[in-house]
């Protein structure tokens, strides 16, 4: 299988979804003649030409609220937020609006729009271009949100959004985009939107997390196995629906768990994690279910030192593992 | 689109209408009068929770529909709330739409999930989908957008009032549509108040249309308590966006008879004599039949017929209404989403 | 003391702290001749002259956006959302934005503004007039968020929330309105932004709820009371900060503890109150902690019969407590 | 407001500033180039970690900066990434510039948290809160609103670019200013791209000025590349903000020189023979250089001198910030509310 890193499986997924099918359309700004800013739409202008990718005025509401129109229509657009820190104007539209649509018509609508976005840190993005604002929608009945984490996921997550009816909110990490590599099939595959997966497997504590924390967390499995702790890591990569079962059945097998996300801490997806388990998979807890999560503060700083304060690391991870376990 | 080019006005009456036109679109506009005022007073009477009239805005919501349903392939309607106009004019039945006002088991457009008038009917190219203010107006351009990629030869239309047009989302749409040379055409129903904001609170001038050159897009005032300048206005747009030469802003002028909704109190803001003057200057309904009779296209007995034939309808309507159940709730919990997830 | 109602309570702050204050002034939709739509700012204009009471155009965004920009400069807006679910235009100024100045300029601006809006349902609403935002901006580090419950809280937080130097969203349920009356002091007062209240005492079960849910849940416990069961009711007041120490006091001391609100379930404010009990006060728990809240559809529906299915009542949390005691 | 009556230009330098005034603010656009240019080489030497150059848009900064300091009660600066120019002429020296583009210890803005030219300057009543475009317009409005409302004879002054008007934001700012008749300008640097997106698919207009009309607001379009047409449309538009005659739009087209920022490759979407011309015809630096000389207001030795004072200064600068420290995080929990919460 071809290695791959994670915006080459977020182009092949589009490029696959466009070409099979010309109701798919690309939308945002950048994404024409400079193959947007991350280059996930290399060559697509010539490709598919300016009215399937369509150079969007800088201006995200309108980028959203089209979409979500054509989409009422029955046409499949992917509407590009070019940073997730700038979805803020189209939050009218994707939560006001889309997220109600299916429900508000009793049915008769549906709008089968992704809307994609590049989120989270580590990039010297500073305030405003390290935001992780996947709680607020993962908050949201009628939205789906995705967080993948591997080329894999990525590409086959990424092709089930596109497919299906809901609006999808897609968030992909962008240190992920170069930094992680893996394998993905040349055979064409999707993957089951809700559905979280094992990504190791261990006895003794369950983390729980998603995005680019998966890639710590399983770095922290590794470290710690060696000292004998046998950790079990589960990637969310849906954020909602969750996969409750498999956060649940996890816990109860190992009986401990940390959930690790980058995200602030209050009201993130870790607060809901920690709340399924507590209320259903009470009996099995051997110590509390903590949290590493960002601190509460407004977005990540600029300047590296900052930075590195601000992110989860495997250091953070091992203490809260060392904590739980000798509880 | 040689096949749909629109005749220039060559009728006597102003348009491209027959008489018999004429006729069955005043008809129509009398029985949106009554249904609206019937609806209005089962709010008092406590039967419906709430209702943002259509009083005054008659003209300008007809005539453009008239417009579309003469000369448009297939136009899609993006309405607001006032619009009961469109919905009636599509084909709903009134007893349907009183069922809307009463949010009773049945009510086509949301299953009562939502106010009157909210929600979609498919089936009558209309959506609908929210109360925030100038939502709607993307998704029209949205799906102009659908229709060029297409390459379909449709017309959208969306509709909103003076109030919505200081939404970020207006400026941006039209911002949008005129770029691309959409098939779509804004009307906004001025009638100088969002609730109880003059238009002087809302802008610093006196005609909204003035925007539409700001983005390099043609608009026309009209008064939109005058039918056949609003279906005028309406035909040239659509033929504009069938030629691919891109979207049109219509402002109409107009009054708002009655207080912003059932919930409002106008005057705590109005002035009685501005009202009044109102009224009489600016009645849809009584120009329209004026003009017809004027004209000789209406007798007087076919006006008395039509007035006895609206008010017979609305009686069946409210009676159907009334006898209708509540939601029974069983599909309470269903279309949260499109697809499931396993 | 005088009996007013919520409204009343909300009126009476701002007019206090207007007549106190000429920087602090009032701007939104019909809050000029109208008063407001709920009438919260009757008589303002004819008071505060059209300088302090502005009529603003229907654009949130703006009204948010220009508040903050006078907020920068020191004076104390008020900015009303109409209704909360109107706020998502806003979104972009009050979450992107107002949230991130103090600490984007390093102490150096600050943000003395208020969002004032009414939410919630059970007033015939619909899908757009009954949603309860409150957890996304909960969610927000930067800013102070308020949900009070009774007039006494409404006028003494409103007057604290205008008097606070950060950007502080002041969620007024408008079912509380005229329903809601209490007694409230005729001289002047304060409350506390971020400490919760308990508002009846008890020993065997904690209920930790808000808003308009903190009445029936008082309900609830008078009715249990006969049946010997002997429930606190504790009132966050504040969503963020959160009143963690009182949240975790109270469980330690019941054991037991069920979290009641109307806005949806999934990573609601109720999710996190879980996760810090499971956090901090995993050893005192007797039982699993349940949390009643609205279903997982996009909004409260408008039919009456709908809206009964939507809204938490007291049956089901009678239910959730007798589960949560039996345990 | 007789006192602070603004001047009709009557000097022969076509203003009312003082040759000495055009010497000074010269000097400081030839600083301004040097610096911005030194600063483009730090990052590609990775000391830089991103950079939005100001070349191309130094008239159009320093022309509207000096006609505020000379005619204006204490302006209120809402720039965006762009405008280096500003920052520089507000008085903020050329090493705190450089330490905050190097992210490094005593960064003043922002204390390092923010990306270059964010964050705030209160003694320089500069305030540039955010990356997220055309959030500072708003804001520039509101700061006109306070001053309104405290009677204050203080003109606020926003900057964007032609991608920014196509914001919501900009739109129901400028119509409330224009509602308020507030002391407020917008000034549009229109380099005719937002990063590559060309302004043809931002906009069906040629000229940005032409949304003002539509909010009942004078406008000007400027060679923005001539600091003293800018200077001058500046002028009156302080006097008309100042005398409550409300808010003006100034369109200053110029170029970009350079990439979007330093993370972009404008080879991608731009034709080298375009941009080639465009640093021709359009370069502010030196089309005012040739002013001064033509109209001997400066000598080619004086000239030479400004810019040897210029190097110096930015040596200087760049020896002093490559010696700070990294922010040592000791205050990262802090300033997250004003207001502590016990
Ligand atoms: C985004 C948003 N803000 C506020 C409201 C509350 N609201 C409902 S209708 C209305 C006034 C609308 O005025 P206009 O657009 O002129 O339409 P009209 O009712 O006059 O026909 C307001 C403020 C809303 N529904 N949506
Ligand atoms: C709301 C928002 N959307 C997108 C971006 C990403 N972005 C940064 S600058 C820019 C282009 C801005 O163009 P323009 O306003 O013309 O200013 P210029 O850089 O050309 O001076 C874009 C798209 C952003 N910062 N904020
Ligand atoms: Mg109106
Ligand atoms: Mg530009």
């Amino acid at each position: 299988m071809p290695e791959i890193n994670v915006i080459e499986a977020v182009r092949q997924a589009m490029y696959e979804e466009m070409t099979r099918d010309p109701e798919v359309f690309l939308i945002g700004e950048d994404v024409g003649k400079r193959g947007g800013v991350f280059l996930a739409s290399e060559g697509f202008l010539e490709t598919f030409g300016p009215d399937r990718v369509i150079d969007a005025p800088l201006a995200e509401d309108s980028i959203a609220g089209v979409s979500i129109g054509a989409a009422m229509r029955g046409m499949r657009p992917i509407a590009e937020m070019q940073f997730a820190d700038f979805v803020w104007p189209a939050v009218n539209q994707i939560i006001g609006e889309a997220a109600r649509v299916h429900y508000g018509t009793n049915g008769q609508v549906n709008v089968p729009l992704v809307i994609r976005s590049p989120y989270g840190g580590g990039v010297r993005g500073g305030l405003y271009h390290s935001q992780s604002p996947e709680a607020y929608f993962a908050h949201t009945p009628g939205l789906k949100v995705i967080c993948p984490a591997t080329p894999y996921d990525a590409k086959g997550l990424l092709k089930s959004a596109i497919r299906d009816n809901d609006p999808v909110v897609f968030f992909e990490h962008k240190r992920t985009y170069r930094a992680v590599k893996g394998e993905v099939p040349e055979e064409e595959y999707f993957l089951p939107i809700g559905k979280g997966e094992i990504k190791k497997n261990g006895a003794h504590l369950s983390i729980i997390t998603y995005g680019l924390m998966l890639h710590y967390c399983l770095e922290v499995a590794e470290i710690l196995l060696s000292e004998g702790i046998d950790i079990e890591v589960l990637d969310l990569r849906t954020l909602r629906p969750l996969d409750q079962e498999l956060i649940v059945s996890s816990v109860k097998k190992t009986g401990r768990a940390i959930i690790v996300h980058e995200d602030t801490k209050a009201l993130g997806v870790g607060a809901e994690v920690s709340a399924i388990i507590a209320e259903q998979a009470f009996d099995f807890l051997d110590a509390p279910v903590l949290r590493i999560a960002g601190p509460e503060v407004p977005a990540m700083p600029f300047a590296t030192s900052l930075e590195d304060i601000f992110m989860p690391n495997t250091e953070r991870i091992i203490q809260a593992v060392t904590q739980t376990m000798a509880y | 689109m040689a096949n749909k080019r629109i005749a220039k006005s060559n009728k006597l009456n102003g348009s491209d209408l027959t008489n018999e036109d004429l006729l069955d679109a005043y008809s129509t506009m009398v029985l949106l009068q009554a249904l609206d005022k019937r609806i209005w007073i089962m709010n008092r009477q406590g039967k419906a929770a709430i209702v943002a009239s259509s009083q005054g805005h008659e003209a300008a919501q007809l005539g453009s529909f008239w417009a579309l349903k003469h000369h448009s392939v297939n136009p899609w309607f993006f309405p607001y709330y006032r619009d009961l106009g469109i919905y009636l004019a599509a084909g709903i039945n009134p007893a349907e739409l009183m069922i809307g006002y009463m949010a009773k088991k049945g009510e086509p457009l949301s299953g009562a999930r939502q106010f009157p008038l909210h929600g979609a009917d498919l089936s009558k190219r209309i959506i609908n989908q929210s109360n925030v203010v100038a939502t709607q107006v993307p998704h029209a351009v949205g799906s102009a957008l659908a229709s060029k990629i297409r390459g379909e030869q449709i017309v959208s239309i969306t509709y909103f009032g003076d109030g919505a047009s200081s939404e970020g989302d207006v400026h941006e749409a039209m911002n949008f549509a005129s770029i691309h040379k959409l098939p779509v055409i804004f009307l906004c129903e001025n009638n100088k108040y969002a609730i109880s904001v003059p238009q002087k609170l809302q802008m610093a001038v006196d005609d909204i249309s003035l925007r539409a050159s700001g983005y390099g897009m043609p608009s026309d005032v009209v008064d939109g308590t005058d039918f056949l300048q609003v279906y005028n206005a309406t035909v040239e747009a659509a033929q504009r966006a069938l030629d691919g030469d891109g979207p049109t802003l219509i402002e109409a002028k107009l009054e708002r008879f009655l207080p912003h909704t059932s919930d409002d109190d106008d005057t705590r803001y109005r002035e009685p004599e501005e009202l009044q003057l109102a009224k009489q200057s600016s009645d849809p309904v009584a120009k329209f039949k004026e003009f017809l009779i004027l004209n000789k296209i209406m007798t007087k007995e076919q006006s008395a017929q039509i007035d006895e034939r609206a008010k017979a309808e609305v009686n069946n309507a409210t009676n159907i209404a009334e006898s209708a159940g509540q939601p029974d709730g069983d599909d309470f919990y269903e279309h949260v989403y499109a697809t499931k997830v396993e």
